[in-house]
Order: structure tokens, then C-alpha cells, then sequence
């Protein structure tokens, strides 16, 4: 028997952060895989198993992360990892799952890593942070002509990888890379850094930096009147309330992300039915990473479908190789295959205009 | 031109920490506790307001929702001390460090729960309106800001130096046992400055919330004001703005002429710069025993 | 009630009272060496976090509970510890030098934080020590050569003597280690405190004027104070970093400082009991809690996630109640216990009524 | 004779399990000097503080003015009249002279009388008049006990609690401030509760004495003729065996323990 | 040769002069009382031997030493020792341990001995037991060998802070009104013990007192001070006499 499959259980764990600096992310995303593996338990499970989703929560701190993991994997004996959150939370997770091959399915950063080797246990399910910032860049450079692009980041392993990927999207674009600063977590005044940019005549800014960082930087550069600078998040400053700022402060932000915006789309019909659902199950509106914990819960329930009622490692791993659908919620395609375990390779650039993401580029 | 717009915001900025400094600052002037949520309270303070004053939530005018959060953080402040601190009085300082720091783990959980976890600006009158004196450019927040924290600053300071209550809280902080002998009712005087403190960090968090926006982990920037206010020398209130001024000027400074991977080190790093020169801060509250 | 008499000077200065208590501490220590046959993977997992989060604690408890110096910055060396024991090791040493350099290089790197920091007191020293904390992250990013920078690194299996220790492969071996240098650790640490240097430590922290007086060295034992106490911390960061496998520039947080500092606070401040005590509330109670939530889901029904981060409110909760109910740490809650026990039958009911008490200014140094 | 001031019946303190005062009763009448002898750790220092509530005592009561004051918060006292010039001085170390003699007269708010008792406190001891605006903290020890008996007086105290007020004062004060408290006691007739180790002095100023030993009141009576008390000469007024090197190690035993 | 030497030094906190120009020399093996008003400049005149104040004027020397160029924690490694007229102990530790560190300036093992209590920190440390005993034993101090100090009634601290300075093993005692908050039969003992000090131990003592009957008892010369500077100088009798020093110090006696 595979550990964390019975007769009537499956165990999903996840070490994610849930009161941490990005609790805005985990905790969405929690409540999302939550809607969806209630429903299913609703309906007698997963070939007559019911998923228990055991969550640890990690607070954004390395030794929790590790206590997280080893109440999940010798106590829980968890059969799968589902939205772990942290890059190098992930990283030191490996460590633990690969011995036991353990599946490290859709973790909740885009980093490159999450695929390192050995990849057959690992499963993610966007493009990474390094595409994002690349298609990004090459996108608006051929749209607006831009010459020059600089890099606001945050010197984490999030932040360089976006580095990396402007960098390369600048190259890409046949455009020169101007130059980069680098922020604290508080830190909350950058017109240091915007007139620095400024002087450096950048006219495309990537940042990898906190949501309300980001908020505050595009602002800034309002009131400074850098109108010709042209501002690019990524899958991490892509959330509805960054669009729905007060006063139109965002106004003109881009985005670069792995799927599209879910208020944007509320009157279609897959986001308008998982508002609904997830409404109905915990009374309050969701948000963007509600979505994605919830899409990803479905994908891992198409994969524990797939694997059949003999549920071990292999099968499920060989099931997920297997998946290749169109995830209407999220907007993207996901497709697995034994040589590629990265679900969607789609990236989405958004604007903000009047208070809601739109879609201009899709690649 | 380039340097006085860096100049302008920075203090703008300065004063923001300057704000939740003071609140620090009041509450050690009061009682020598450091109260590590005062970072936290004014998070708190910020979405209180939007509580009350945003669409989504009660809707009720700005002009009507600021008294009422501020009166709300007041009584906050007061039932903290009441509730809980007052618990440890006479007990060390630590322990109120330790205590305040698992206060903080709490307001946020609390505040996450209510107000969720992602950011909100606070819907103001000022929003979105501009200063603007030659070519340099300020938000009205920001015009705001600094209005109201030197107004605060200097409010609180006379408070204390001239009033018989502010010499007495001070004389409560220095010797609480002197105090009790003098009649001085000291578990009252501190509950009264715990109100006080709670409304200080009210006024932080609508300023900040105004000025950008918050989320419940804002409260992390308490710890970049408490290094303001010990800059300033523990326990000062003009070395509280000072502090704040200080670290919100080298900021930009920094962000603009020293190099990437360096330029977000400044703040601390002038902070132990000028720990190792004034090892009491700028404005020494601290002196040799005489024995 | 025990009375013990004194017949030698011998009795004083020995670490233990009489061979009863001698035989208790004996009896838990050969407990816990055979920890791995009565505790199943998950706990003898959380027992060696306890020990490693011990000594640590045990390392800021010289410093912070013993000589007065306040740190809230400890997870920096924490950081230098695991990063100059993995780098020592990948350079070929093997791990039984390795890991003592570890511990020395951190030492040596905490004097070098000493000498500017030599006329700090209390909350300057601490803001001064936190500063510290935060920066710590920027230089291992900046020293990328050395520390591998953001993308961190990795450290496997160590041999002894021709054992692999591990912590997933072999995590008996592995506690064994921790096991070890946690006791060898409190054994050097009592010693200290029966010796002139540890005396001079509470000197120092109780009067500087008088220490000086007695011809107490100020400067010199607070920095003799903190490289002991970098140095216990540097090993214990080099055993976290075995723990968790993997690290880079956001592992060793300011977070970790402050936890740190709750930690010997909550135990008890100078007092070798309250590193051990405080460890197993700051290592183990968030994991109960999280196993407390499930045993509280399964009677209400519904095994997920009901309020996100309610592990931390409650934590953070608890944490007050603990600080309410013994301001003086859990250890001074053990004496009186003791206490008591010791007393039988001739305790008063309210004994340890707190009397009021009433602080002073720490605003004279 | 009238009823006493203030009454202290069968009172217990505890320092936790230490029993530092075990069953005291005292009497202190309007108008009168009471004076309290005791040897080290007698326990009188214990007493004035479970008087003016800074202690909580176990069980007994302690009436002033009619009124139950045991355990009552140590500011209520002092509205009541209580005023208690700690043993250790305990100054505001760091606000001036005159800072804390203003927090002497916080419970009053009578412009007028605070500033002629200030004067009043300037008269006695010239020395904190010209130190006005010198921190506390930095007062030499016997500037800060005139500055703590000052700021005593600056409340205008119904009874007066002194903790050895002579301490570290040089003899020409300690003659002066025995001086100010007889006037004091007869010009205003206020009363006070004095502990004093130099018996001598005490005794001569107060009326009624009590002799305290390991937390019990052991000896009382009115001040003369405890002062003819042969013990009491022999252990408190040093009136014995003058230089006699050889008798030191042998000590009369008290009668009393 | 002296064993300690004042000459002119000065000393001025802003506006005051605490010392002004003061000259004076304690012998060897004497017992020298200083006295004078209060804020006259006495405690000052410790603080300065122990380092914790630089004169702005003059020079001290103890035993042919400059005294001046010692950092405050070496005064005591040349056999000074002292208490403080407010009581500094170290609050949070027993009776016991205030005597060791007072044995502080004889530690001969190094931090690798002590941390592994090799044999000769063993041997150290019951040699520092004995002679605290002796102590303990010199000050009647037994009752309290193993209580906090801060459970401790004002005349035993008084007395412990003697006793930590005695355990130091000093040839210059400095005493900051050794004899205050003592009761009179306490304050004769204390007046035995200055006494046996001297005598038994061998030790100069250095003392202010406001007691002068504890003074005139013990003392061999009296140096009587205002202001900072010297009232006068000579044999308890003459001090006490002196019209400047009943003037300004003693008052009518009655
Ligand atoms: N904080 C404390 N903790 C424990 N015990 C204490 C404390 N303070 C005093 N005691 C004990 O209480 C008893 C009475 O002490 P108290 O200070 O009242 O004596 P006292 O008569 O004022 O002595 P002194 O003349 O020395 O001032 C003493 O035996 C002392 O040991
Ligand atoms: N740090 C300081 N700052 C300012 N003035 C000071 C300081 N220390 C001492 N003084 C002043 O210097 C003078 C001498 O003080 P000192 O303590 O030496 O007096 P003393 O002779 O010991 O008096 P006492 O008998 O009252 O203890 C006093 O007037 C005092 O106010
Ligand atoms: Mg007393
Ligand atoms: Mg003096």
C-alpha cells in the first residue's frame, strides 16, 4: 500500500503560509482547493476515497516549513504535496519527497526550481517567473518601441529569476537593459529609486516586489509624471485589487501572468459558476489565488480520476503525465507529458483599465 | 530640483514613521515598556477606518468614520492596558516586550480574519490630489502627513513638559513605587497613555492607509519606526520625528545614487552607524548612575 | 520535605544537590538517549527540533539571561554558523572539524559585533543586534561567491566515524548528534556558571558599576559573553541547517531572532532549565496546535483548513497567557512547584501570592 | 485622650513564603510622634509599607480615620492623608529638584499653598534651592534625602510615615530635620509614625514608642519611659560598657526574645 | 611614601565644583575618616579613586602608581576595594555569589579550564569558598549565606557590601558611610570589625561617615571637607574642635 492511500482516504498535504507576509496568497488558495475537495468528499470521493487536505502552516519561516513537513510526511503520511508556498520552503521540501517520491504537485511560486532534478515527482502547473518577465518585456518593447528596460526587485530567488527573465526579454526584444534597484519587504517610499530609473531613461520597469509595493511604485510614478514609463509585474502582482485601487492608481499597470483575471471574466460562465460555488461554500467573494487553489485542487482530482481505483505513485504520477485539457477558470491550457511536467506554458499580459485587468497579449 | 523632490517625499515618508514612532515613544516615556505592536495597532487603526469609512464595508462619510475609528482605537488602547498589560505591572520589561510581541501575532491573525489578507486603500477625500510648489510634486496625503505629525509631535511634547499629568507619567516611568507615594494613581496614568498611544498609532494608520495602502503584515514596518525612534533616543518625542526624518530621508537618497544589492542596506546600516557614535541615540535619554 | 545538610564546600560547587537530584537528571538524560525506541518518526523528528532550538536557545541565554546583553539578532548567527559549516565541509573538512570551526568562526565573527556594540544597553543594543538580523539576508546575497546567494544551498548526509548521520536517511543517528551537542553544550554551561567567568557574566548584568569595582573586566566579559554565546548559537545553526537540508538568504529571518528571544524569555531568563523549557514551547506548541486542530476537526466534522492561520492566533494567544501567568518564565513556575512538593505538608495556600511589585528606571546605567 | 489616627490591628505581611511582619498592633493618636525602634530586618520598614499600600497584608486591618485602608492602592492612601518618605530616598532620578517637589504636591491644586510649601521646603534645606534645576539622580545621597523629605512635606499630609529620615545626613542636619519635625508637630500639629535608628533622637522627639523584633511589636510605652528602659538603653541607645573590646563578643541577651 | 595621594586635584560637574582642589595622603596601615556636609565631595573623592570620574586637575597616586592611567576595572587588581553609599550589589544573585565575584581579581584559570572545570578551577574555587568563609564567618553572615540580596533588610546589605569588598582581599578598603541605616549595637560592631580590619587584616581603610562616634572610635586622622575642598585636617579630637567644622558640619553639640 502507498502511503496516505486507504481503503476510504487519500492524504494531500501542503505547507503553505497562512499568516505569514504572503497569507494574502496561501490563505485564498487554501479555502479554493478546500471548496473543491469538499465537493468531492460531498459526492463520495475519488473512487469511492475521500481526500483529506491537511494544510501546516509555515508562516513564511524555514523552520516551520520543515516541522510542517515532517508532521506531514511521518505523521499524516501524506501521498501528495499540493500548493506548497515559498521557494526555498519548496527546495528544502524536495529534500524529503524525492527519496520517497513523493508528487510536489502545482507549488505556489513560479519559480524555475520547482523543477529541478529529479523532475519526475514534481508537477507545476504556470509558466515561470522568468517567462512571464520575458514575454512581458519582449511584448511591450514591440508594442510602445521602448528601448530600455530596468528591474525593481526584491534580492530574493523571486526576485532574480525576474531579473533574469527581463534580462533576457530585453535580448529577446533586440533592446538594452538599463539598470536595477533593489527594495526591502518595508520598504515604502521609492521616488529614490524612480528618479534613478528615470535618469536612466528606462521606459520598461519589471517588478518583483510585494503587491502593496507595487501599488505604491505605479502610483509614485504617477505623481511624479513618468507617464512614458511602462510598469510590468508578474504572476505575483496579479490580483484584482491591484486593479481596483481607488483613483485610477494603477491605471496603465501591465502584468504578466500565467492566467487570466477571474473578475474581469465574472460573466463568463466558468468563472461566474466558481463565484457561485465558492460563495455558497464560504460566504465571502473570492479572489484570484481562490482560483487557483481551486483549479488546482480540480487537476489534482482529474489525476487521482485518472490513476484509477489501484492509486500508488507511479499510477498517479503516470495519470498526471496523462492530463491535457482546457482549464476554462483559469483561462489556460494544461497539458503533462513524460518530458514535460509544466502544466500551462501560456503567458497572459494584462492592463489595468478603469479598475479591471484586461487582456492585449496572449503567447 | 532632483534632490528637493527626494528631499520632500522623504520627509513625507520620515513622518510616517515618525507617527508610529511616537507611539512607541509615548508609551516608554509613560511606562519604560516597549510596546512591540504599535506597529500592529496602527494596521489595526487603518483598517478600522476603512472598516467604517470604505464602500464595501459601512460606507459612513470620511469625516464622520475619523473620529469614530480614532475614538475606537482609543478604547482599544485603554482595554489592552486594562486587560492585559496592566496584568504585568512591576513585573520586568521583557516580559511586556515578550507579551507585546505575541499581541502583534494576535492583532494580525484578527485582522486578517476580519479584513482578509489582501491589500486596501483607504477611501479619503485627499486621494489622488496634488501639492504642488515649483516643479515639486506632493500628494495631499503627504502634505497631510507632514502637517499632522509635527502638530502631533509638538502637541505631545508640550503634553508632557508642561502638564502636571505629563510630569507625573514621567515621574511614573522613572520610579513607579516614588509615584504611588506622591499619590500618583500609576496603573490609571498608564491606562490613560495606552488610550493615548492607541489613538497616535488611529491617526499612523489613516495617514499610511491614505498614503498608499495596507495589508495585516504592514505592522512589520513598526519594526523600521521603532529604529527610528531609537535614532532619535528612546524616549524623546522630537527624537522620535528626528529618527523618523532621518531614516525616511536616506531612503531615497540611498535608492537614487548607491548601487543596486547596497542601496536597500542604508536604513540599517546608518542605524548602526549612528549607534556606535551615540550609543544613547540622538537625543540621549539615558545617564550614568551616580553611585 | 528533604532537608539536605552541607558538609563540604564541594556541595555547593558541584552542579547538583545531592545524588537524588543527581539520579533524576541521569534518569531523563538516559530517556532521551533512547528517545528513538519509544517515539515514532514524527516525534523523534520534533524532539531533535526541540534540542537544536535548546541550544540555541541555551547560546542566547548567555548572553541575554546571564550577562544582560539583550539580542534581537541571534538568527544572524544562526545563519553564519550553518553557512561556515557547510562551506568548511564542501572545502573537505570533515564534519568533526568542521563543525567545531563552525562554531569558533561564529564566535569569532560575534566579538567582531561586540567591540562596536561594547557601550550598548538594553533596547539600543537590541535595536543595534536586529539591524544586524536584517541585514544578515543582504549579505549572503551580496557574498554569492561564498554562500551560493539566493539560490542557497544544499547539505546531505555528514559522516562520523563512519557513520551516516542524516536527517530523513538516518534520523536516529542524526538525533544522537543533536543529542549530544546539546549535553555536552549544558554541561560546559553549568561549568561556566560554577566558575569565576560565569559570575562575572551576572556581575555584569546586575551592576556594571560594582563590576567594575570588583575589578570586573566590563568590555572584555561581554565579549568573552558573546562569543560563548555566538559560538553555541553558530552550532546550533549549522544543525538547523542539517535539519531543514536546504537554505538560502530568507531561512535565518529577523522572525527567528524574535522567536528566539521569546523563547528564553518564556522559559525562564537565566536559567539553563528555561533554553530547554522555552524550546519546547516555541518548537512544539504550533505543531500540537496543528495536531490539536485535527483531533478538534474530527469531533466537529471536517478535516480541512476552518480558519487559515488560526494556529498562529492561538499561538500567539497562549503565548500571553503563558507571559501572564508567570512573568518570570516557566522555570520560575517550576521552582515553585518544587518548591511546594519540597514543602509538603507545610505549604501556605497562597504562598506564592505575587506581592505587588514596582519597577524602576533602567534609564541609569 | 482622643481616638487614635490611625489603627493597625494584628497585621500579617509576606514577602511570597517569607513572614515579614506576624501579627502587629499599634496605635497612633492625632497630633503625636509615634516612634518605631528595631534592629536590621525587624520588619519596620514592612510595616510602613503595608501601611501606605504598597504592600497587601495577609490578614489584619489597618484603619485611617475611620477608614479600612488595608490593601487599598498606595494613591488612595495618599489622597486620604497618608504621605510616606521611603527608606532609599527613591527620587525621580531624572526630572530637577523641582520637578519633584512639584510631583510632591501632586494631589493638591492649591497654586497658592503648593507655592509657600515649596518656599516653606527651600527655608529648610537652602542647598535644593540653588540645586533647583540639577537632575535628582545626580544629588549627592543626603541632598536626595532632603530632597525626599522635602517633597513629603509638599503634601500637606494629615500623618507623616518617616523611613529613618536621618539617613546619611550630616550631624548638624540630622540635629536640624529633628528640629523641623518637632515644629512641625507642634506649630501644625501633624502627626507622624518615625522609624529611627538613631534611637536617641527618636525617642526624645516622640511621644509614644514600639519596639519591634523579627516581625513583632515586643516592647511599648510612652517615649520617657522606654527611654529609662534598661534594655532599651543597652541595644538601642548604646548606653553600655563604653570601649570595652573584650565584651563584644559576649551580648547581653535581650529580654524580650 | 603614601599609599594614596591626592594633590590638587579638581573636579567640576557644569556648574559645580564637587572637588576643588584637594590635597591630601592616606598612610599605610591607617584608618582615615573623611567627613564634612552633605554634597561636600566625599563619594566624589571615591568615585574618582575608582575611576568612574577623570579629574580635570591633578593627580592620584596609589602606591607609586599613577592611578589616573588605570582603567576602573584595574584599580581593583592593585588591592582596592570599596562599597557604595547607596548599595550596589548584584540584586539578583545569593550572598554567596556576591562574595565570589568578589574573589574576581585572584582568578588564575582561563576560560578552556572553567568550562570543562578542570582540576585546577576545581582547586580555585573551593580556595575562593574558604576564604569567603572566613569571611562569612569575620561578619557574622551565616544566617544569610544563600539568600538573594534582594530579599535583604538595608543593614545586611550594608554589611554584605563590606563583606564582598573584604573578599576581594584589598590593602585600601574604601567604606561610603559603612555605618548608616545601622542600629546603635550594629553600628558598634561595625566599629569592631573597621577596627579588626585593621589590626588582624592589615588592611588601610579609608572611610566616610557621618557618625562621628564611629568615627572619633576608629579613626587615626580625619580629613573634614566643604564644598570640595579641605576644612581642616588632624586627630579626631582636633577635627571635631575645629570652629570651621562645628560651623559648617556638626552644630552645636548638645
Ligand atoms: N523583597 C523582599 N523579599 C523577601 N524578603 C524580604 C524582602 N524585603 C524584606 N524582606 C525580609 O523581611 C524582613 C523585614 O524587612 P524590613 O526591610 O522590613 O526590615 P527593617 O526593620 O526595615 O530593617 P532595616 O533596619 O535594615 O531597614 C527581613 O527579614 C527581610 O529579610
Ligand atoms: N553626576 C553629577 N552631576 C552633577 N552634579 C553632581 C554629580 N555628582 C555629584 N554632583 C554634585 O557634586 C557634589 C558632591 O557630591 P558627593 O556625592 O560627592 O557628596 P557627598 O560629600 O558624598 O555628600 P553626602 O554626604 O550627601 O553623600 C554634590 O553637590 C552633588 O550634587
Ligand atoms: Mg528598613
Ligand atoms: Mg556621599
Amino acid at each position: 500500500q502507498t502511503q496516505g492511500v486507504t481503503d476510504d482516504e487519500i492524504v494531500i498535504g501542503s505547507v503553505n503560509d497562512l499568516s505569514g507576509i504572503f497569507a494574502a496568497v496561501g490563505v485564498p488558495a487554501t479555502k479554493g482547493a478546500n471548496v473543491v475537495f469538499d465537493r468531492v468528499n460531498a459526492a463520495g470521493g475519488v473512487h469511492g476515497r475521500t481526500i483529506r487536505f491537511v494544510v501546516e502552516d509555515n508562516g513564511y519561516q524555514m523552520p516551520r516549513a520543515m516541522q510542517g513537513y515532517n508532521k506531514l510526511l511521518n505523521r499524516d503520511k501524506v501521498f501528495a504535496m499540493l500548493q506548497s508556498l515559498g521557494t526555498p520552503m519548496n527546495l528544502a521540501g524536495f529534500k524529503l519527497l524525492d527519496p520517497k517520491g513523493i508528487p510536489n504537485v502545482a507549488p505556489l511560486t513560479s519559480s524555475q526550481k520547482m523543477l529541478q532534478e529529479p523532475v519526475r515527482n514534481k508537477f507545476t502547473s504556470f509558466s515561470t517567473y522568468f517567462d512571464q518577465a520575458r514575454v512581458g518585456v519582449n511584448y511591450l518593447a514591440s508594442e510602445f518601441g521602448s528601448q530600455t528596460v530596468c528591474t525593481m526587485y526584491l534580492p530574493t530567488d523571486f526576485g532574480e529569476e525576474i531579473l533574469e527573465g527581463s534580462k533576457a526579454g530585453a535580448e529577446e526584444a533586440g533592446i538594452g537593459f538599463g539598470t536595477e534597484t533593489t527594495h526591502k519587504p518595508d520598504e515604502t517610499d521609492f521616488v529614490g529609486s524612480l528618479s534613478k530609473l528615470r535618469d536612466e531613461g528606462c521606459d520598461i520597469v519589471t517588478m518583483a516586489l510585494g503587491v502593496r509595493q507595487a501599488i505604491t511604485v505605479v502610483g509614485t510614478a504617477k505623481k511624479m509624471g513618468l507617464t512614458d514609463m511602462k510598469f510590468l509585474g508578474t504572476s505575483a502582482s496579479f490580483l484584482t485589487v491591484v486593479a481596483q485601487v481607488p483613483g485610477g492608481v494603477t491605471d496603465g499597470f501591465y502584468a504578466a501572468a500565467s492566467w487570466l483575471d477571474l473578475w474581469a471574466r465574472a460573466d463568463q460562465p466558468a468563472p461566474a459558476a466558481f463565484i457561485e460555488e465558492y460563495k455558497a461554500a464560504t460566504g465571502e467573494d473570492p479572489v484570484g489565488f481562490a482560483m487557483l487553489g481551486y483549479s488546482a485542487a480540480e487537476m489534482m482530482v482529474k489525476a487521482l480520476e485518472t490513476a484509477g481505483p489501484d492509486l500508488t505513485h507511479d499510477s498517479f504520477i503516470a495519470a498526471m503525465e496523462t492530463l491535457d485539457y482546457n482549464d476554462e477558470l483559469v483561462g489556460n491550457h494544461i497539458s503533462f507529458s513524460p518530458d514535460d511536467h509544466q502544466g500551462a506554458d501560456t503567458v497572459f499580459v494584462s492592463v489595468v483599465e478603469n479598475g479591471a485587468w484586461k487582456l492585449v497579449h496572449e503567447e | 530640483m532632483d534632490n528637493a523632490q527626494l528631499l520632500i517625499s522623504g520627509l513625507a515618508n520620515g513622518c510616517v514613521y515618525g507617527l508610529i514612532a511616537l507611539g512607541f515613544v509615548l508609551i516608554y516615556k509613560a511606562t519604560e515598556a516597549v510596546n512591540f505592536a504599535q506597529g500592529d495597532l496602527m494596521m489595526l487603526g487603518a483598517f478600522v477606518t476603512i472598516g467604517l469609512t470604505n464602500a464595501e464595508y459601512m460606507g459612513l462619510p470620511f469625516w464622520l468614520a475619523l473620529p469614530i475609528s480614532l475614538g475606537i482605537m482609543g478604547v482599544l488602547g485603554y482595554l489592552l492596558d486594562r486587560l492585559i498589560i496592566r496584568r504585568l505591572f512591576g513585573e520586568s520589561q521583557t516580559a511586556v516586550v515578550i507579551l507585546t510581541i505575541a499581541l502583534g501575532f494576535v492583532i494580525r491573525f484578527v485582522a486578517g480574519l476580519i479584513w482578509g489578507h489582501e491589500p486596501q486603500t483607504l477611501q479619503n477625500p485627499l486621494a489622488g490630489k496634488e501639492a504642488r510648489f515649483g516643479g515639486l510634486v506632493l500628494g495631499m496625503e503627504d502634505v497631510a502627513v507632514i502637517v499632522v505629525t509635527v502638530l502631533l509631535t509638538w502637541g505631545l511634547y508640550q503634553f508632557f513638559s508642561r502638564t502636571k499629568l505629563g510630569l507625573a507619567m514621567q515621574g511614573a516611568s522613572q520610579n513607579q513605587l516614588a509615584a504611588y507615594y506622591m499619590g500618583i494613581p500609576v496603573k490609571r496614568v498608564q491606562g490613560f497613555i495606552w488610550a493615548l498611544a492607541g489613538v497616535v498609532a488611529g491617526i499612523a494608520g489613516i495617514l499610511f492607509a491614505a498614503k498608499g495602502s495596507v495589508d495585516p503584515a504592514t505592522g512589520l514596518l513598526g519594526i523600521k519606526a521603532f529604529a527610528a525612534a531609537v535614532i532619535g533616543g528612546f524616549g524623546s518625542l522630537p527624537g522620535a520625528l528626528a529618527g523618523g526624518l532621518i531614516v525616511g530621508v536616506i531612503e531615497p537618497f540611498a535608492s537614487r545614487y548607491i548601487a543596486a544589492g547596497y542601496s536597500q542596506i542604508a536604513p540599517y546600516a546608518l542605524l548602526l552607524a549612528v549607534l556606535i557614535f551615540r550609543p544613547n541615540g540622538l537625543f540621549s535619554q539615558v545617564r550614568v548612575k551616580k553611585v | 520535605m528533604r532537608i539536605i545538610f552541607k558538609t563540604s564546600y564541594m556541595q555547593d560547587i558541584r552542579p547538583w544537590k545531592d545524588r537524588y537530584q543527581l539520579s533524576l537528571y541521569l534518569i531523563l538524560l538516559g530517556v532521551v538517549i533512547a528517545a528513538p525506541w519509544w517515539l515514532d518518526a514524527f516525534y523523534l523528528g520534533e524532539l531533535t527540533n526541540v534540542l537544536i532550538w535548546a541550544i540555541a536557545g541555551l547560546g542566547l541565554m548567555i548572553l541575554t539571561g546571564h550577562t544582560g546583553q539583550v539580542s534581537l539578532g541571534h538568527a544572524a548567527f544562526l545563519a553564519f554558523g550553518c553557512y561556515a559549516n557547510i562551506i568548511l565541509i564542501e572545502a573537505g573538512l570533515p564534519f568533526l572539524l568542521a563543525f567545531p570551526i563552525a562554531g569558533i568562526l561564529t564566535g569569532i565573527a560575534g566579538v567582531t559585533v561586540a567591540i562596536p556594540a561594547l557601550r550598548l544597553h538594553g533596547i539600543y543594543l537590541a535595536i543595534f543586534t536586529m539591524a544586524l538580523s536584517i541585514l544578515m539576508d543582504d549579505v549572503i546575497v551580496l557574498a554569492e561567491p561564498i554562500t551560493g546567494g539566493v539560490a542557497g544551498k544544499y547539505i546531505g548526509g555528514v559522516e562520523i566515524f563512519g557513520f551516516m548521520v542524516d536527517r530523513w536517511a538516518t534520523p536516529v543517528q542524526f538525533f544522537w548528534l543533536v543529542l549530544a551537542v546539546a549535553v555536552l553544550v549544558t554541561l560546559g554551561y553549568i561549568n561556566l556558571l560554577r566558575a569565576p567567568l560565569g559570575r562575572s557574566f551576572i556581575a555584569v548584568r546586575d551592576s556594571e558599576v560594582s563590576a567594575q569595582a570588583m575589578g570586573v573586566d566590563i568590555a572584555q566579559t561581554k565579549m568573552i559573553s558573546f562569543a560563548l554565546s555566538c559560538a553555541v548559537t553558530g552550532w546550533a545553526g549549522a544543525l538547523m541547517g542539517m535539519f531543514s537540508g536546504a537554505f538560502n538568504n530568507e531561512t535565518f529571518s529577523v522572525l527567528i531572532s524574535i522567536q528566539l528571544l521569546m523563547m528564553i524569555v518564556i522559559g525562564g531568563l537565566g536559567s539553563i532549565h528555561g533554553a530547554f523549557l522555552g524550546a519546547v514551547v516555541i518548537g512544539f506548541l504550533p505543531q500540537f496546535l496543528s495536531i490539536a486542530k485535527e483531533y478538534v476537526g474530527a469531533v466537529f466534522g471536517g478535516s480541512t483548513v476552518a480558519i487559515p492561520g488560526l494556529e498562529f492566533g492561538i499561538f500567539g494567544m497562549i503565548l500571553i497567557a503563558f507571559i501572564l501567568f508567570e512573568p518570570m518564565g516557566m522555570y520560575g513556575r517550576w521552582l515553585k512547584i518544587r518548591t511546594w512538593f519540597e514543602l509538603f505538608p507545610f505549604y501556605r495556600k497562597d504562598m506564592f501570592k505575587r506581592q505587588k511589585s514596582y519597577l524602576k528606571t533602567e534609564r541609569l546605567r | 485622650m482622643s481616638d487614635p489616627i490611625l489603627t493597625i490591628r494584628n497585621v500579617e505581611s509576606f514577602y511570597g513564603p517569607i513572614m515579614a511582619i506576624r501579627g502587629v498592633s499599634l496605635d497612633v493618636h492625632p497630633g503625636k510622634i509615634v516612634s518605631i525602634l528595631g534592629a536590621n530586618g525587624a520588619g519596620k520598614t514592612t510595616l510602613m509599607k503595608t501601611v501606605s499600600g504598597v504592600m497587601d497584608p495577609e490578614k489584619g486591618k489597618i484603619s485611617f480615620d475611620g477608614v479600612e485602608i488595608q490593601g487599598a492602592e498606595p494613591h488612595k492612601v495618599v489622597q486620604k492623608g497618608v504621605v510616606h518618605v521611603p527608606e532609599g530616598r527613591e527620587v525621580f532620578p531624572l526630572l530637577t529638584v523641582d520637578e519633584n517637589l512639584s510631583l510632591g504636591a501632586y494631589t493638591s491644586s492649591d497654586r497658592g499653598q503648593i507655592d509657600h510649601d515649596r518656599e516653606l521646603v527651600f527655608s529648610y534645606f537652602p542647598i535644593l534651592k540653588e540645586r533647583r534645576t540639577q537632575e535628582a539622580g545626580t544629588l549627592s545621597g543626603g541632598q536626595q534625602q532632603m530632597l525626599a523629605i522635602g517633597r513629603g512635606l509638599m503634601a500637606n499630609p494629615k500623618i507623616m510615615l518617616l523611613d529613618e529620615p536621618s539617613l546619611g545626613l550630616s550631624p548638624l542636619l540630622v540635629q536640624e530635620i529633628f528640629g523641623i519635625l518637632k515644629r512641625l508637630n507642634d506649630e501644625q500639629n501633624m502627626t507622624m509614625m518615625l522609624v529611627e535608628q538613631n534611637a536617641n533622637a527618636a525617642l526624645e522627639l516622640a511621644h509614644h514608642g514600639y519596639v519591634m523584633e523579627v516581625g513583632r511589636i515586643v516592647m511599648d510605652g510612652p517615649a520617657d519611659e522606654l527611654m529609662q528602659s534598661e534594655d532599651i538603653q543597652n541595644f538601642y541607645l548604646g548606653v553600655q560598657e563604653e570601649g570595652a573590646r573584650e565584651n563584644r563578643r559576649w551580648k547581653r541577651k535581650k529580654t524580650w526574645r | 611614601m603614601s599609599l594614596l595621594e591626592f594633590k590638587n586635584v579638581t573636579l567640576k560637574f557644569g556648574g559645580v565644583t564637587a572637588v576643588n582642589d584637594l590635597s591630601f595622603s592616606v598612610e599605610d596601615g591607617e584608618v582615615f575618616a573623611i567627613v564634612g556636609p552633605n554634597g561636600a565631595g566625599k563619594s566624589t573623592v571615591f568615585n574618582l579613586i575608582s575611576r568612574f570620574y577623570e579629574p580635570i586637575e591633578g593627580s592620584i597616586r596609589y602606591d607609586g602608581h599613577n592611578l589616573l592611567q588605570v582603567k576602573p576595572s584595574g584599580v581593583a587588581a592593585f588591592g582596592v576595594a570599596r562599597t557604595f553609599q547607596n548599595i550596589e550589589l548584584f540584586e539578583h544573585a545569593t550572598v554567596l555569589q556576591n562574595l565570589l565575584v568578589g574573589r574576581h581579581r585572584h582568578r588564575k584559570t582561563k576560560l578552556l579550564s572553567e568550562v570543562l572545570f578542570l582540576p585546577s578551577a576545581r582547586r580555585q574555587e573551593i580556595e575562593n569558598r574558604e576564604k569567603v568563609e572566613e569571611i562569612i564567618d569575620f561578619l557574622d553572615l551565616q544566617a544569610y549565606r544563600d539568600k538573594m540580596i534582594s530579599g535583604l533588610p538595608y543593614g545586611v546589605r550594608k554589611v554584605v557590601e563590606v563583606a564582598r569588598a573584604l573578599a576581594t582581599e584589598p590593602k585600601l578598603l574604601l567604606l561610603d558611610e559603612p555605618a548608616s541605616g545601622l542600629s546603635v549595637e550594629e553600628t558598634t560592631d561595625m566599629r569592631w570589625w573597621i577596627d579588626d580590619i585593621r589590626r588582624q587584616m592589615g588592611i588601610t581603610v579609608l572611610m566616610v561617615e557621618h557618625d562621628m562616634a564611629l568615627v572619633s572610635g576608629v579613626s587615626d586622622r580625619v580629613l573634614a571637607m566643604a564644598d570640595g575642598a579641605m576644612l581642616a585636617l588632624g586627630t579626631p579630637a582636633q577635627v571635631q574642635s575645629h570652629p570651621a567644622v562645628v560651623e559648617a558640619y556638626l552644630g552645636k553639640v548638645s
